[in-house]
């Protein structure tokens, strides 16, 4: 098991009760990887399930969604073989297109 | 007549003063040296709207040398809130021209190029070519691949803005030729259906005009030289203006991969080039999907 | 004629429709009834220069209903590398006529009020009197106890920015009368030599215009309610152009101490009354030093 | 002794050789108070004893300066009394008074 704080930023809370930060506890033996975190996701914390292909494409985030751990970005950090540790703070924005 | 040996006239010591007494961190210019560069610079601004209206006025401001500007759209009043550059009599005057008269009107020292026309993958790098660094203001995700594209093949440094609602991001792309351009970050494009790509999304007009004045802060920083090969490291900022939890305003600096070795457009052997592009064989509409982004909430 | 059952024109609601599109967490409110309540909102800028400049801009732009500014400075071509809000054809012109201009010529539906003058203990309170919220964007020590305690005397929220260089700091005071002040955070004035009081310090125009801006994303927030007795915590945002350890641009919010019990100005027993500010028994210019900050280096 | 990261800002670097961010290893058995950090700065840090005073004005921190522990007004934290972790974050940032 692991606890970590999950952040939905770039108008990606609207799919998350427009909440932008959850306490999550991944209930898991260790070690609990990032693709464990989405799985998690997808099954308990997105409100209605017609909106997970706005976060999820080919069994991993959705092209345009930026990933963070620790604010940094999740390409520097092994991606979804990460392996989550207690306090981690993973972060989750849209690219945002207006100008 | 022999040229003035003195590089600046009295207007201009006068009228840039008050930054020129700011005494810099080493390796970055101030004072004359760093005033020259910016006298000097060309950049050019994409997009003459939310985030072009205030980095227009401050970089006019500043006294950068070259400043041009394309934008085929008119002013309209719904406009107004946002685009601070232009104003209620200006409806229906190309944006480009409306910007230039603001600029004259601050600082007439400055050189202003307008292209009224919309960019294209035929026009891209005619307009980018002798340009020292461009700002992304557009509001298309297909037009910020075509920038990145093109200034990646010319060895452009790129500030990109982007915001909707209350937030906003800033990156720099190609930096020096050497840092992650915009498909090292998004080598897949959203699908055109996602949440924050609505171009006709709403926007609190400061939220938007924060990020504008930051990019002009980049661009500056660019300029006298705070980013060196050696110091650089690829950043995202997301800024919020409303981030709920807290009082105040939220600003998060992300550090960022890389240069990707399998990008399709830095990268050593890149499937993307000048002659691919200026054909039209990368097609930015269909790779970004159609441009009907009106379907989001 | 009864009066119009639509409380906004038809160019109300297409000039601000993009902003009333954007959708706001609860409690804030949006929509139609955030824009009535900029509509009525009466905001005061102190300033008409490096923060005010933007903020004047943005919050005309927003629509809110009426603007006063106090300002008895004349435009310089010094100040134009960061005073956006005025241009050259202005120099010499009182600056807070030349706001009014061009707040008139961005959008004709906000009342503006000019008070060229310079803010004293025997003006401060019939200038304030009535206003829902007043942005401290002025540029001495002196000034900034002043308003702080005419605003506590009167009950006013003060939004407060300042800046030199490449940094600035953004707070709220007296925030529903039940927020710390000026004095809150400092009971003893700075010494007038001391580095960072220097008001003829250098500063770049964009790093004063990004706060100017922000002050306005904070003024909107206050009067759409983001704001409430029950959430508000005191707050101190430094922001950072060029923060040189790293890349981009930085941002810190500090969490700031509440209101003091033993604060001269806002406790329940105060030294400082409406009476000894306005009889000039409190000397702004003793208690802050001399006001010739030009010592510093 | 305590390990904690010190910075200077809102321009007070101008006295610690314009470095805004500082390790500093203050080498005194526990507990280690705000005010012999204080102490430890005086005599180690700052460059030009002439600058004292930009610094510290009657034993404490000089008026105009805010002092934050971890991002967080000294005030709510114990001022001169606060006793260091290490891995705290003290930090020093001059108000401005520019507009
Ligand atoms: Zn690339
Ligand atoms: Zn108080």
């Amino acid at each position: 098991m692991v606890k970590v704080k999950v952040e939905f930023l770039g108008g990606l809370d609207v799919i998350f009760n427009k909440e932008r930060v959850h306490k999550v506890e991944v209930p898991q033996e260790d070690p609990v990887t990032l693709k464990d975190l989405l799985d998690y996701i997808i099954d308990n914390m997105i409100a209605n399930k017609n909106d997970v292909p706005v976060f999820i494409e080919n069994d991993t985030v959705r092209p345009g969604i930026i990933t963070l751990i620790n604010d940094t970005d999740w390409e520097l950090e092994g991606e979804l073989e990460y392996e989550l540790q207690d306090g981690d703070i993973i972060s989750f924005t849209s690219t945002l297109h207006g100008g | 007549l022999p040229p003035s040996p003195n590089p600046l006239s009295l207007e201009e010591y006068n009228r840039y003063g008050r930054q020129m007494i700011v005494d810099m961190p080493s390796p970055i210019e101030s004072g004359l040296p760093a005033q020259l560069k910016l006298k000097s610079a060309k950049i050019l601004i994409i997009g003459a709207g939310g985030l072009g209206s205030p980095a227009l006025l401050y970089l006019a401001g500043a006294g950068v040398g070259t400043i041009g500007i394309v934008d085929n759209d008119i002013v309209d009043t719904s406009n107004l809130h946002r685009q601070i550059i232009h104003d209620s009599h200006r409806v229906n005057m190309l944006k480009c021209e409306s910007a230039k008269l603001s600029i004259q009107n601050l600082n007439p020292n400055v050189n202003v190029v307008t292209y009224p026309t919309r960019l294209t993958h035929s026009n891209a790098f005619e307009i980018f070519e002798g340009y020292d660094l461009i700002l992304d203001c557009t509001d298309t995700p297909l037009t910020r691949y075509l920038i990145s594209d093109v200034a990646v093949k010319l060895g452009i440094t790129v500030v990109s803005g982007s915001g909707v609602g209350t937030e906003a991001q800033l990156t720099i792309l190609n930096f020096m030729n050497m840092g992650p351009c915009y498909r090292c970050f998004f080598p897949v494009p959203p699908p055109p259906t996602s949440v924050a790509s609505c171009s006709e999304g709403g926007v609190i007009g400061p939220c938007i005009g924060v990020m504008g004045v930051m990019m002009a802060v980049e661009a500056i920083k660019f300029i006298v030289g705070a980013y060196t090969v050696e110091n650089f490291e690829p950043y995202l900022v997301l800024y919020s203006g409303f981030p709920g939890t807290s009082s105040g305003q939220s600003m998060r600096t992300f550090k960022m991969r890389r240069r990707q070795k399998n990008c399709a457009c830095c990268s050593n052997e890149p499937s993307i080039t000048k002659e691919s592009i200026e054909s039209g064989s990368i097609n930015y509409e269909l790779f970004c999907g159609s441009r009907n982004y009106n379907v989001c909430q």
